[in-house]
């Protein structure tokens, strides 16, 4: 039993966990009985993550390849498959476990009202497990076919919740994002064939040892990053995503923008930054950074505009995910860590980045979903003096987007003064204007729904008033607890702000092996 | 012209024409069938670099388009699924959705 | 490019204008054509995958080279695979209540011909998937062939019209997620002798196997003929419960849909 | 050219052809089809490519199982959403559809 139960263990429990759940939950008819399972199962996927962690930085930088990796099966990596960890990953595995427990107790409440049908949650909660099943095994994978396995699971699981909802724009919403999702990993698959079919392995590993700059590893690595640019919806791929996010039900759109375009860019970065990192030229990093630069405004246009408030919230994520873009072009010139796997100051801003924008996104949605289930519909116009009668949803609100804007001392002041820091000593100061810019833009939409919630009460108040908003809320009272775990997110963008070292550190270990 | 050369232009074939079909088709079904050609088309690059080691084809490779088989009919399912559900959902909830 | 989804076959409206149509054929001849190339221009070195495959079959329990790598060298992989089928399987799950999984139609009109080809069919098609699961230790087969000729099975057995088939009861839930249950409860349960996951004890490693892709065939036929199932039916669904109510968008209504009704708008 | 690569070739060029109608075709009927005899076809060259276990699933589930399920929804598609006044059975109206 000993050898049974090494720390190694926990990595292929990460995957079996969310697995159990979601059987259980599909069996199980009771629905109290899913919910407290699904709490459960989130409680004890957190403490495993917690545990890796503090193996992890216990064991320190000096940690050997041997102890990443375990070999399901016992086979090891060319035969085998191989799960691997570290930093950068162990650090999405403890985002995901986080916005997992937080979004489990939401959603156990979100679905509890009686006017969601009860089929729906049992649909919700298998999906649900298996979603979060792809993430952590996407993140674990050490293997490029296993990849696309997580990724067809990923997209599926994504989809058929996005469908959840049943109305005619959902369903639309979610064939488009599926047929958009298999092009992408019929591309990836492409390149695995050329991958495979030319250096004779599926290991990362492995591969990022003996790729060389051919035609067929830039043929590979083209395939690879249109798949998953299409999946991660960079400008002018992004046309899925606001519809998708948009219009699914609020713990989904939450994970949808918090961690599942996440997990494509964190193959992205593997990709060009690690595994064939030989390929990739200057110029297709620069162009990325570029595409990511016309994300940040094309997205805070479409948020602007935006006449609904997931819309707006779901546009928001189409800019933000181009700051992370920025990450390819500054790589290219910190230079120091070409060949040291995923780490440097480039990747630390940006997966601090990561963290800060999916804690602000998740709480905005959760607030955005508790605004939409109160008021019943979510046009903006239409919320004046909203913050008189949702304090704490409008409070959350605020607190994220100020994240968003990176105002101090929240996490996305942090990580955007990371990237400024980073563009300023590679001597990019065009990022710098474009990072800046971003945050006035930003500014901008947030300002514009505080504006109509806040400020035009007294106005509104005074010519009507007997508000309807008002009528409304004693109908739909929400339970506290839905409001109490978006500010719980909104608040830990704050803490994160104050702890940023903490981040910063693990992402380093495991980096240069 | 040896056997897997061939067989590799008609996988890239399979693909483009898949492709093409998937951007320029109206018709959902059809858009659903152009997926179904591409995957195809890659499944026959793989079965093809299989066969290229003489003697016992590569069984790795075999595994992996099983693999892919099965997922490609998952996808396929959801996809006619979803179509199925928008079209009887008809044009009675338009009104609804903005 | 993806716009909504379009139902009518001669719909010239929505059809891309003809330039646009052209461009694209170029850019992705260009693309095939360079794929193309590509290919020509590198060699297919020989994989020493398929070697190390061969040295360690021994060890993996079976002698089909394909069902080992599936289920034993990478079953990590056909373990997700299996999840990827009932991530589907529960998006298409129906909704109604019925406790049965299987149902007789009472008063469905059979084609008696049809009816008499089945008879014999049926048998034959289980008896040949129970071979290929069988056979797929040392000759082509396995779970997924063998899942697959079983879901053929049922789709016959609806076509015909004498039974129905429903998969909302706990029986049949049990009945879809039985594979990775087995899978699981044998990759974990290995692990206690071993000391790592999904690796078999090489005595036990064939009966484990054989084990794993019966429950995993049933899963597979029972998910695939779900998928049927779901698509078949769909249509009587949606008619039935929209002659009762003329509005379709109310069978599934959205919550804020819901509240809209019952509230009334908001200030404007 | 020997009679292996004369069979491939025909092989090859028969695939790429039932592709290529399977997408022009006009009618979606025909198309699904073509599509089930396109996985035929596939069939033989997972056999002519010395993969036995891919010819048996693909004969199971890409030709036989996906055609199936295409013409499930084929015939679902035919019949109207519940509540459309069009009387043409081809006219299923996504006229009034907005563009998202």
């Amino acid at each position: 039993m000993d050898a049974f139960l090494t720390v190694d263990t926990l990595l292929p429990m990460l995957v079996g966990l969310p697995l159990l759940a979601a059987i259980l939950t599909t069996l199980l008819k009771s629905y109290g009985l899913r919910t407290s399972i699904s709490i459960a199962v989130a409680l004890i996927q957190l403490v495993i993550v917690v545990a890796l962690l503090s193996w992890l930085s216990n064991s320190g930088p000096s940690l050997d390849t041997q102890h990443q990796r375990y070999s399901l099966g016992g086979w090891g990596a060319p035969l085998g498959i191989d799960l691997t960890i570290d930093g950068f990953s162990a650090l999405m595995l403890a985002l995901t476990a986080t916005l997992t427990l937080v979004l489990t107790i939401y959603s156990g409440y979100y679905f509890s009202e009686p006017h969601s049908q009860l089929d729906k949650t049992a649909r919700f909660w298998p999906l649900w497990w298996l979603l979060i099943m792809g993430i952590n095994g996407l993140f674990l994978s050490g293997d490029i076919f296993n990849i696309y396995v997580t990724l067809e699971i990923i997209g599926l699981a994504a989809v058929a919740l996005v469908a959840l909802d049943g109305s005619r724009a959902a369903l639309t919403a979610a064939l488009r994002y599926l047929l958009v999702g298999l092009l992408g990993s019929l591309c990836y698959l492409l390149a695995v064939a050329l991958l495979y079919r030319t250096y004779g392995t599926l290991d990362l590993a492995q591969l990022s040892a003996i790729a060389e700059p051919t035609a067929i590893t830039w043929a590979a690595l083209a395939l690879i990053t249109t798949g998953l640019l299409l999946k991660t919806a960079l400008v002018p791929l992004h046309f899925w995503l606001p519809l998708a996010h948009g219009s699914a039900p609020a713990p989904v759109s939450a994970i949808l923008s918090a961690l599942v375009v996440k997990t494509t860019l964190y193959l992205l970065a593997r990709f060009w930054l690690d595994a064939l990192e030989p390929a990739a030229t200057d110029y297709g990093l620069l162009m990325l950074g570029m595409l990511g630069a016309a994300a940040i405004f094309w997205g805070s246009i479409q948020a602007l505009r935006a006449k609904r408030l997931k819309l707006m919230v779901a546009y928001s994520t189409v800019a933000q995910l181009g700051y992370l873009f920025l990450l390819f072009p500054l790589f290219l010139s910190t230079g120091d860590t070409r060949d040291a796997g995923l780490s440097g100051s480039a990747v630390s801003a940006v997966a601090y980045f990561i963290v800060a924008h999916a804690c602000a996104k998740a709480a905005m949605f959760l607030a955005a979903g508790n605004i939409m289930r109160t008021v019943g519909h979510d046009e903006i116009d239409q919320l004046p003096g909203l913050a008189k009668y949702m304090p704490l949803s409008l409070f959350t609100f605020a607190i994220a987007g100020a994240s968003l804007i990176g105002l101090p001392p929240s996490a996305g002041f942090i990580s955007k003064w990371l990237l400024l820091n980073v563009a300023i000593d590679t001597g990019q100061w065009w990022w710098v204007v474009i990072i800046l810019s971003g945050g006035l833009m930003a500014a901008m939409y947030v300002f514009r729904v505080l504006n109509i919630a806040f400020i035009s009460v007294d106005e509104k108040v005074q010519t009507e008033p007997k508000s309807s908003i008002n009528e409304q809320l004693t109908v739909n009272k929400l339970p506290t607890l839905m409001p109490l775990c978006a500010f719980l997110l909104a608040i830990l963008t704050i803490i994160l702000g104050f702890n940023a070292e903490l981040i910063l550190d693990l992402v380093t270990i495991g980096g240069d092996v | 012209m040896t056997q897997e050369l061939l067989y590799n232009i008609a996988s890239i074939g399979l693909f483009g024409i898949g492709l093409y079909g998937l951007i320029v088709a109206p018709h959902i079904v059809r858009k659903i069938l152009a997926i179904n050609i591409m995957s195809m088309g890659v499944f026959m690059l793989l079965v093809a670099s299989a066969s290229n080691v003489n003697g016992t084809p590569d069984p790795v490779l075999h595994a992996m388009v099983l693999t892919g088989i099965v997922v490609a009919i998952a996808g396929t399912a959801m996809a006619l699924f979803l179509a199925g559900k928008i079209h009887t959902l008809g044009q009675a909830s338009d009104k609804d959705d903005h | 490019m993806f716009q909504t989804p379009e139902f009518q076959d001669n719909n010239h409206a929505d059809e891309l204008p003809v330039v646009s149509k052209i461009l694209c054929a170029i850019a992705v001849g260009i693309l095939s054509l360079g794929l193309i190339v590509v290919l020509m221009v590198t060699d297919n070195p020989p994989s020493s995958l398929p070697a190390l495959v061969q040295g360690q079959l021994t060890q993996s329990g079976v002698q089909n080279p394909v069902t080992a790598v599936l289920l034993n060298f990478r079953s990590y992989d056909t373990l997700l695979e299996i999840a990827v089928l009932l991530i589907v399987a529960v998006a298409m799950l129906p909704n109604s209540q019925d406790s049965r999984l299987v149902s007789v139609v009472t008063n469905a009109q059979v084609n008696p011909v049809l009816e008499a080809v089945l008879r014999w069919l049926i048998p034959m098609i289980i008896v040949m998937a129970g071979y290929l699961l069988w056979t797929g230790a040392s000759l082509p087969g396995g779970a997924f062939q063998s899942g697959a000729l079983l879901a053929s099975a049922g789709v016959l057995v609806q076509l015909s019209g004498r039974l129905q088939f429903c998969f909302t009861s706990t029986i049949a839930k049990l009945l879809l997620t039985i594979g990775l249950i087995t899978f699981m409860i044998v990759g974990v349960g290995v692990a206690t002798t071993t000391g790592v996951i999904l690796q078999y004890p090489t005595q036990l490693a064939a009966p484990l196997i054989l084990l794993i892709e019966s429950a995993a065939t049933l899963s597979i036929a029972a998910i695939l003929l779900l998928l049927y199932n779901s698509l078949a039916t769909q249509t009587v669904d949606i008619s039935s419960a929209s002659a009762k109510q003329p509005s379709t968008s109310n069978k599934s209504p959205a919550p804020n849909e819901t509240l809209q009704s019952t509230t009334g708008e908001p200030a404007s | 050219m020997d009679f292996d690569l004369f069979i491939d070739s025909c092989l090859v060029i028969g695939i790429l052809t039932l592709a290529c109608l399977c997408l022009a075709t006009k009618n979606l009927f025909t198309a699904i089809i073509l599509f089930v005899s396109l996985g035929l076809l596939v069939t033989i060259a997972w056999v002519r490519l010395n993969a036995p276990d891919l010819a048996i699933a693909e004969a199971a589930i890409g030709a036989g199982l996906t055609g199936a399920l295409l013409l499930a929804t084929w015939r679902q598609l035919r019949v109207e959403p519940a509540n459309n006044d069009a009387d043409t059975p081809n006219k299923s109206g996504d006229e009034n559809v907005p563009n998202p």
